[in-house]
């Protein structure tokens, strides 16, 4: 829930603090997520393998989280370059639960169709749409495709990776589907139902 | 001939060995016929109700009641047996705390006689349930009505004193019976009402020959899975859950001393509230864990809890009966 | 009874040092929780014979709070954990009675959680109240009509 | 019915009357309470001054009054303020009942239909409950004016030193060879960079000779019974394997013993000892001690060197560790701390990578009687850094180790910083989280490191790696944080790390606690009476902790704890006599059956068996009136006072208005 | 007989098909009996979770659910891939840390007939099994081509010791299973510090240059360390580092070639078995080469510690090692 007190006008805030948000995404957030426990010591921000890449350190990332600051926190391309190493969740002194509150930023972006980069967004939906059709993945195979489609001013040098990819039989063509999709699809579409009524 | 003083014995809720015990007084039960003139006994002697119903009020010096009430019939006779009685001793378990007859006490009356009557070993195929009132050529006919709990004695009538057991230990109840004709020869004077008369003044334990340690256990076991069981250690050291503890002392450790663990019929110590909460702080002072789960991994041991701490007691105890038999018929 | 309009009536043990300390200082914070619990105060959790629980439920409460220093934190060193030994086997044989047992709760709360102690109060008193009133302690029923009893009976299919 | 009472309901000005009818409650209990006593029922704008205090004493001995209920705020408030006027009156003080309806009903509570409702039940209860109280007198016991002093850090020094200058005999046991405690290790003390031996070594040399303490270093409590003012202690006396009437202390045995052994303990595993060894030069006292796993004679049976070479005669293989008891009133604890084991946190690569240092290992570094002279050098030895990195909060205020701040670790690290700069020359990086600089002159320091151009980085270090990414980070310890104030991650190549690693309990501080009856945190230290008030005591009377066994704490609040601690004991000497609260609990000889389920329960040791008898017997004085027997006993032999069963019933009743006579 | 569920996971029938060929190849000396799930599904790798929570949850516990109708004597169930290994685990844990997280996944369940009572199962990653179950001193007897002289890095990834809920790892960060496995194999290894940072997981696909950067850091340490050959348990790692390379170099302008190969593959060879039995030889950046440097002897010694001379180092601290780590958490 925004919240304008005169108090804040006056003082000449008119970005509007977003004093839900932390809440709103530690909810969302599988696990407990201890986000409110954040010291702002920055381990996370050290420990990041990809920081030098990043919008924000996850250490400023939540504090922007603390103070609201909705849009640019889900504009932000700190979630997608997070590459889920986990070292920042077993260094955080506070143990908060970061690279799942980094799946949450992710999801509440794409609802909210905040991000900058299609390029992410776009991969992780391909690949869902392919587990919903077939219940698995033909994995990294679907992902070279993706990286040549996305990529192609690379191709050149990509054309060797994928020829051997395919010679030695590591990518499949023809996608393999479960046995009881519709048993798999039932599940989805109801765990859809109530992902949106939670 | 002089008039001795009168004597009743009564038997409601029960099995019947409370008589027994009385009997198995052998010699002794001479000196109740030569020292009192027995005037109501259904077991022993043939008498009506009309006939203890003509009787003065307090003409009966002393009537042992044996058996809890659980139906209007051992309700009417409590009362009776009270008006008339000078003495009225709870004689036994059942008639003390409920004993085992106090266990219907778990379940709904209702579901009692439907078990009773509808069960694969009964022989219903047309689904008869007994009733209480049924019309015949001669007349309407009454069986008694059962009550929804089976009750001490003394939720019903005042009580003078209380004998515990189950049955009564016989040399308790010579004692007992030498001690009243002593009082009728002004040779002794009666205990304060409200006495627990026929006991110890402690717990099994008190004379359990057992040896006794500082005890802690990592599990509890039923006294048929530990072998072979140290005939000379306490019991409750071994890991089998023993009433000893918590249960009043005279009958001489008696299942202790036969290899068995206590079950408890002598009922609470003098002075306890309530039998069951006893042996609940005395079972879980000797778990040896602190954490919830291997608390509960340990008490997994004692398949019936409730069982366990109130099989004797259930109808004496504060909560009296489970939740459902209050609730339903 | 209609649950919403039921204010369960709720007895809480406490110890002296932690968790009645914790309920002196959600008072002086003021802070606000359900009226329902009236406190015994103990010397500790170790304290608690299960014969109060049994009392109080029987005469009337419908759920009974047990309150203590957090495990390891006893001021008389360890009896916390004997309060716990106790209450796991007491709801045990209380659940066999057909009671509930969430209608009784222990509650660790420290000196200093006074928030802790108001928000487990106003938690638990919302559990109680989802159960409905106990009503123990109705006198023995005495003579009932059995043969109404009997009727319901032959209502049951064979 | 007999007994004669009165309720008292306190206004508390608006604080209970704003949210309860203090007069209805008032008038109520003077009505629907008359069946159970209450003569009389008044409500009073502040029942706790002088004013209010004597209506109620005015009452008590005007209406006669046996028991009293004040109906006002906590009883650890003003129960002893209303116990007080009722002795005052003549009344036995444990026959005044408080019932709170301020912490528990007036402040929890907004409206004041409920708030009036339940605080009459809270009075219902109180009634029934006073009822039920018994008169009880306090218990007197007599004080031994010995003391025993345990652990012989800079905290138990002090409380040694500070009875035996009153002129009461100290015993002070010391587990380690000698006295001195972790402060023997260091340098320099911040934050006026004394020389930690100048300024400890002349105290250890006074408790070596002070006529009043009895010294047992290499020895250990084993046992402690008996309560406050009659403790009987018993200390494992290790055999030293060195004669102490002969031994001068001349230091030839080390020279001539030819087995080298790594000194984990003090020179944290940093530098070398003998066999036989004073751990070091200024040791107190200062014979030596021969460790046994490591001696030659002890291993293979021949050697003998220092028994060979020394001159009076004073090496003993037969000595055997020897039991001694003691009789002592009172007993202060000052076990001290354990280093955290910085191997823990793996991304700080101590253990792994040589030239990672811990605080401790740093101290011996800098040491001038350390194993490099005092050169700061890297772990080959010679090399000195030209940057190094100290990384503040190792294993502190983290949840993966320990939760609590060290407190000395920000000072700590600053030292270091000046000391390195001081010594070396080096480039210095500090890593903290927050800069905790709290107490005199302490700011000051990090004023003065700042000054001398130590490089501040906020943040706390996610790892030091030795994974080279280019070529200036090759053979360099990197460190990788992220500077949260200019907000990027930063990779800094340095020579040195250093590690200030936080305090620990004792491995071993739950069973020594357990031993001497006292309780530990979740965390290990030891639990003080009260947390401001009461911060040397312990829950059990007699016993006393200071310095870090209490918690983390520096060298200058350590000594105050250790000079309050004896204050206590000397105030407790010097009454000779100590009086103890009379909530106890008794066993019922009759009735005990000997069943022995109680006899596990009591952490203080109050509950014995009498085999002769075959029943168990509780010793009051020892008894700390938890009441957890009490609640045990099968046979309901056992009864406590103060809180007794017919009490809570009691209360029980009253709360939930069962008492009340409805008519 | 040793039994275990199997969660194969995707790649293993297409990227990681030398893991599969490899575990076949050692199950037998080591007596290891996998049973499939029937009908498993896709775990979601990182990408479902980024979209949604409880379909992302729904689609692991489906698996687990599966799992538990097969649990004839067995509740391990064993995934080699540690992207699966982590989010069947996680979905566990997190069931049970979050009850209503728990309920609405069974709710979803539910719709396919299905249900999984959270804490059932205990999900281990491969290596876990073969280092603590089979043992070392197990596969030691096994080995009859001893791999000295093959000078290896051990690579454990990150997703398998972190975040380590259930406590299965020596450590979170540098781990010694799979260098103890390596040895075990008589491989010479080589101390690796980034042995679980990060291989770039899906960065190859949505941010090549940040992948490369990773990759470029794994290679180039293990290269200076003068490695012959990664080995990894993980198939992404195994992709990344193995079908990326050529992009790496190309992208920095640099020139490494260093193979990688799946830790089963190095155990098949020193049981003995054909290199072309283990799936060797379809790795992209050719392991034949570092292969070719078996058989050379390079003793291993240690020096016995020895009181500091004048000018000789200071003692080193020991290490922490797991059997510590475990007596801390009894504490």
């Amino acid at each position: 829930m925004p919240q304008m007190t005169d108090e804040r006008v006056r003082a000449g805030m008119n970005r509007e603090e977003d004093l839900s948000l932390l809440h709103e995404v530690s909810m969302k957030t599988a696990g407990v997520s201890h986000l409110e426990m954040c010291i702002q010591c920055g381990t996370c921000g050290g420990s990041c393998p990809v920081a030098e890449d990043m919008d924000h350190t996850p250490r400023m990332l939540f504090a922007m989280l603390r103070a609201g600051i909705r849009e640019e926190v889900l504009r932000s391309n700190t979630p997608w370059l997070c590459v889920s190493c986990y070292h920042c969740v077993v260094r955080c002194p506070q143990e908060v639960h970061i690279a799942d509150v980094m799946y949450t930023l992710k999801g509440m972006a794409i609802h909210a169709k905040l991000y900058t980069d299609s390029t992410a967004p776009h991969f992780s939906q391909t690949f869902v749409g392919m587990v919903e059709t077939f219940g698995r993945g033909y994995e990294l195979g679907l992902a070279t495709r993706h990286y040549l489609r996305h990529f192609p001013l690379r191709l050149p040098g990509m054309v060797p990776m994928g020829f051997g990819m395919i010679t030695k039989g590591r990518m499949a063509i023809i996608p393999k589907s479960i046995k009881h999709i519709d048993q798999l699809t039932k599940i989805l579409d109801r765990a859809k139902q109530l992902e949106l009524t939670s | 001939m002089n008039a001795k003083p009168k004597f009743a014995m009564y038997w409601a809720a029960s099995c019947g060995g409370c008589e027994i015990a009385v009997l198995n007084t052998h010699e002794k039960i001479l000196d109740v016929d030569a020292n009192f003139d027995i005037v109501f006994w259904p077991v022993a002697m043939d008498a009506k109700y009309k006939d203890v119903e003509a009787m003065e009020d307090d003409s009966i010096l002393l009537t042992l009641f044996n058996g809890g009430i659980r139906n209007d019939e051992n309700e009417r006779l409590a009362k009776l047996l009270r008006r008339k009685s000078k003495i009225l001793v709870a004689f036994g378990s059942c008639a003390c705390e409920g004993c085992i007859p106090g266990l219907a006490n778990l379940s709904p009356v209702g579901d009692i006689v439907y078990t009773a009557f509808n069960t694969i070993t009964t022989d219903n195929p047309n689904e008869i349930y007994p009733r209480t009132t049924v019309d015949v050529p001669e007349g309407e006919l009454h069986i008694p009505t059962l009550s929804k709990v089976v009750r001490p004695l003394e939720q019903v009538v005042d009580v003078d004193y209380f004998m515990p057991g189950c049955p009564p230990e016989s040399h308790q109840v010579a004692a007992v019976i030498d001690l009243v004709i002593d009082v009728i020869k002004g040779k002794a004077e009666l205990p304060p009402k409200g006495s627990v008369i026929g006991v110890g003044n402690s717990t099994v334990c008190d004379e359990c020959p057992r040896t006794r340690n500082v005890k802690m256990v990592k599990e509890f076991k039923r006294i048929q899975d530990i072998a072979p069981a140290d005939p000379t250690l306490c019991i409750l050291e071994q890991g089998v859950p023993c009433n000893g503890p918590a249960t009043r002392s005279g009958c001489n450790a008696r299942c202790p001393q036969a290899g068995a663990q206590c079950i408890g019929c002598y009922g609470p110590a003098e002075g306890v509230i309530d039998y069951g909460a006893r042996l609940i702080t005395a079972f879980a002072s000797v778990i040896d864990a602190n954490t919830p789960e291997e608390i509960e991994h340990i008490l997994d041991g004692i398949p019936d809890p409730t069982g366990q701490v109130y099989r004797f007691n259930l109808a004496g105890s504060l909560m009296k009966a489970t939740k459902s038999a209050w609730e339903k018929a | 009874m209609d649950n919403d309009h039921f204010e369960p009536t709720i007895i809480g043990f406490t110890c002296n040092w932690c968790s009645y300390r914790a309920s002196d200082l959600a008072g002086t914070a003021r802070m606000k929780y359900a009226p329902n619990v009236r406190l015994i105060r103990l010397m500790c959790s170790g304290r608690l014979d299960p014969t109060f629980v049994l009392r109080a439920l029987s005469a009337g409460a419908d759920g009974v709070m047990i309150t203590g220093c957090h495990p390891g934190e006893c001021h008389y060193i360890e009896q916390n954990f004997k309060a716990l030994r106790r209450y796991l086997l007491l709801k045990r044989v209380l659940s066999g009675l057909g009671i509930e047992p969430e209608r009784v709760k222990l509650v660790w709360a420290s000196a200093a959680e006074g928030a802790r102690f108001a928000s487990e109060t106003t938690l638990f008193v919302e559990e109680v109240r989802k159960l409905g009133p106990l009503n123990w302690g109705k006198p023995a029923a005495g003579l009932e009509n059995l043969q109404e009893e009997i009727s319901k009976l032959e209502e049951v299919p064979a | 019915m007999t007994e004669r009472i009165g309720v008292y309901v306190c206004h508390c000005g608006t604080n209970i009357a704003g949210t309860v009818d203090v007069v209805d409650v008032a008038n109520w209990a003077a009505e629907k309470l008359k069946h159970q006593g209450v003569v009389i029922a008044r409500e009073y704008k502040f029942m706790c001054s002088s004013l209010g205090q004597e209506l109620i004493e005015k009452d008590i001995k005007e209406l006669g009054l046996t028991r009293v209920v004040v109906a006002a705020c906590s009883p650890h408030l003003h129960e002893k303020t209303f116990r007080t006027a009722a002795k005052n009156a003549g009344l036995n003080p444990y026959l005044v009942e408080l019932a709170s309806i301020r912490e528990q009903v007036s402040w929890v509570h907004s409206d004041k239909t409920i708030g009036t409702a339940k605080s009459k039940a809270v009075v219902s209860g109180a009634v029934s409950r006073v009822i039920e109280n018994a008169a009880l007198e306090e218990i007197k016991v007599p004080i031994n004016p010995n003391t025993l002093v345990v652990g012989g850090g800079i905290a138990g020094i002090q409380s040694a030193l500070e009875i035996a200058n009153a002129g009461f005999h100290v015993y002070l046991v010391e587990r380690e060879p000698s006295i001195g405690g972790h402060m023997s290790q260091f340098d320099k003390t911040f934050p006026t960079l004394d020389c930690s031996a100048c300024i400890l070594t002349p105290r250890m040399v006074e408790v070596g000779t002070h006529p009043n303490i009895t010294l047992l270093t290499w020895s250990e409590v084993t046992n402690v019974a008996g309560y406050v003012g009659n403790f009987h202690v018993t200390i494992n006396k290790k055999a030293r394997f060195v004669n102490e009437e002969l031994c001068t202390g001349c230091g030839i045995c080390q020279e001539k013993c030819p087995k080298k052994v790594i000194d984990d303990v003090y020179e944290a595993g940093l530098g070398y000892r003998k066999a036989v060894y004073t751990p070091f030069a200024q040791a107190v006292p200062n014979f030596p001690v021969m460790d046994k796993e490591n001696c030659t004679y002890f291993i293979k049976g021949t050697c003998k060197a220092c028994e060979k070479f020394c001159p009076t005669n004073a090496i003993d293989f037969t000595q055997q560790d020897q039991l001694i008891n003691i009789d002592v009133g009172n007993i202060i604890l000052a076990t001290g701390y354990d280093l955290f084991d910085a191997r823990r946190v793996s991304s700080y690569g101590y253990g792994r990578l040589p030239n990672v240092f811990t605080s401790i290992e740093f101290e011996r570094l800098s040491n001038a009687a350390g194993p490099t002279s005092g050169n700061i050098v890297l772990r080959d030895g010679k090399t000195t850094p030209k940057s190094v990195g100290i990384i503040h909060c190792v294993g502190s205020r983290d949840k993966n180790f320990n939760n609590y701040c060290s407190v000395i670790c920000c000072m700590q690290g600053l030292k270091f910083a000046h000391l390195v700069h001081e010594r070396t020359g080096a480039t210095v990086y500090n890593f903290y989280i927050d800069m905790r600089t709290a107490y005199k002159a302490y700011d000051e320091f990090y004023q003065r490191v700042l000054e001398e151009g130590t490089l501040f980085v906020r943040g706390k270090v996610a790892e030091v790696t030795n994974a080279a990414r280019k070529e200036s980070e090759k053979g360099k310890l990197i460190i990788q944080v992220e500077d949260t104030l200019a907000g990027k991650q930063r990779r800094i190549p340095v020579d040195m790390v250093i590690l200030s690693s936080g305090l620990q309990p004792r491995a071993d501080s739950k069973e020594v606690g357990k031993m001497f009856g006292i309780s530990c945190s979740m965390d290990g230290w030891f639990t003080e009476r009260h947390p401001k008030l009461d911060p040397v005591a312990t829950m059990t009377e007699g016993i006393f902790i200071v310095g870090c066994a209490q918690g983390p704490k520096d060298i200058p609040s350590s000594v105050a704890q250790g000079a309050a601690a004896a204050a206590r004991v000397l105030d407790k000497i010097l009454q000779k006599e100590v009086m103890l609260e009379p909530i106890k609990a008794s066993i019922n000889k009759e009735t005990c059956s000997g069943c022995r389920i109680c006899n596990g329960l009591c952490p203080f040791n109050a509950i014995a068996y009498i085999e002769d008898d075959k029943i168990s017997d509780i010793n009051p004085a020892l008894c700390q009136g938890c009441g957890t027997c009490v609640a045990a006993c099968p046979a309901g032999a056992i009864s406590g006072t103060g809180f007794s069963d017919a009490q809570i019933m009691a209360q029980i009743d009253g709360l939930l208005l069962r008492n009340l006579i409805t008519a | 007989m040793n039994k275990y569920l199997l969660y194969p996971g995707c790649s293993m029938d297409s990227s990681a098909k030398a893991y599969k060929d490899s575990l076949d190849a050692i199950m037998e000396p080591l007596d290891l009996h996998f049973e499939e799930i029937d009908d498993w599904n896709c775990c979601g790798a990182t990408e479902y979770l980024g979209i949604n929570l409880i379909p992302a949850y729904s689609l692991i516990a489906r698996n687990l659910a599966l799992a538990t109708k097969q649990m004839n004597g067995t509740r391990t169930v064993v995934a080699p891939c540690s992207a699966c290994y982590l989010n069947l685990a996680k979905a566990d844990y997190y069931m049970q840390e979050r009850p209503t997280l728990g309920a609405k996944v069974n709710e979803a369940l539910a719709a396919g007939g299905l249900e999984y009572k959270a804490g059932t199962l205990d999900v281990r990653h491969l290596i876990d099994i073969l280092v603590y179950d089979v043992g070392l001193e197990a596969i030691r007897s096994k080995v009859v081509r001893p791999l000295s002289g093959l000078k290896v890095v051990p690579y454990m990834g990150c997703m398998l010791p972190r975040p380590d809920y259930q406590h299965r790892w020596s450590d979170h960060e540098h781990p010694t299973e799979l260098d103890d496995l390596l040895r075990a194999l008589g491989a010479d290894v080589i101390d690796y510090p980034l042995t679980t940072e990060c291989c770039g997981g899906h960065m190859t696909q949505i941010g090549p240059e940040t992948a490369f950067e990773l990759i470029r850091r794994l290679i180039s340490d293990a290269s200076e360390r003068g490695a012959h050959m990664m080995v990894t348990v993980c198939p992404m790692c195994q992709m990344n580092i193995d079908a990326y390379q050529n992009e790496t170099n190309h992208f920095f302008g640099t020139n490494y070639h260093m193979p990688v190969l799946f830790f089963t593959q190095l155990m098949g060879l020193a049981f003995g078995k054909e290199p072309g039995k283990l799936g060797i030889g379809l790795e992209l950046v050719s392991s034949r080469n570092a292969l070719a440097n078996l058989g050379i002897e390079v003793p291993v010694t240690q020096e016995p510690a020895a009181p500091r001379k004048k000018d000789e180092g200071l003692p080193m601290p020991r290490r922490w090692t797991k059997h510590e780590a475990r007596k801390e958490a009894v504490k």
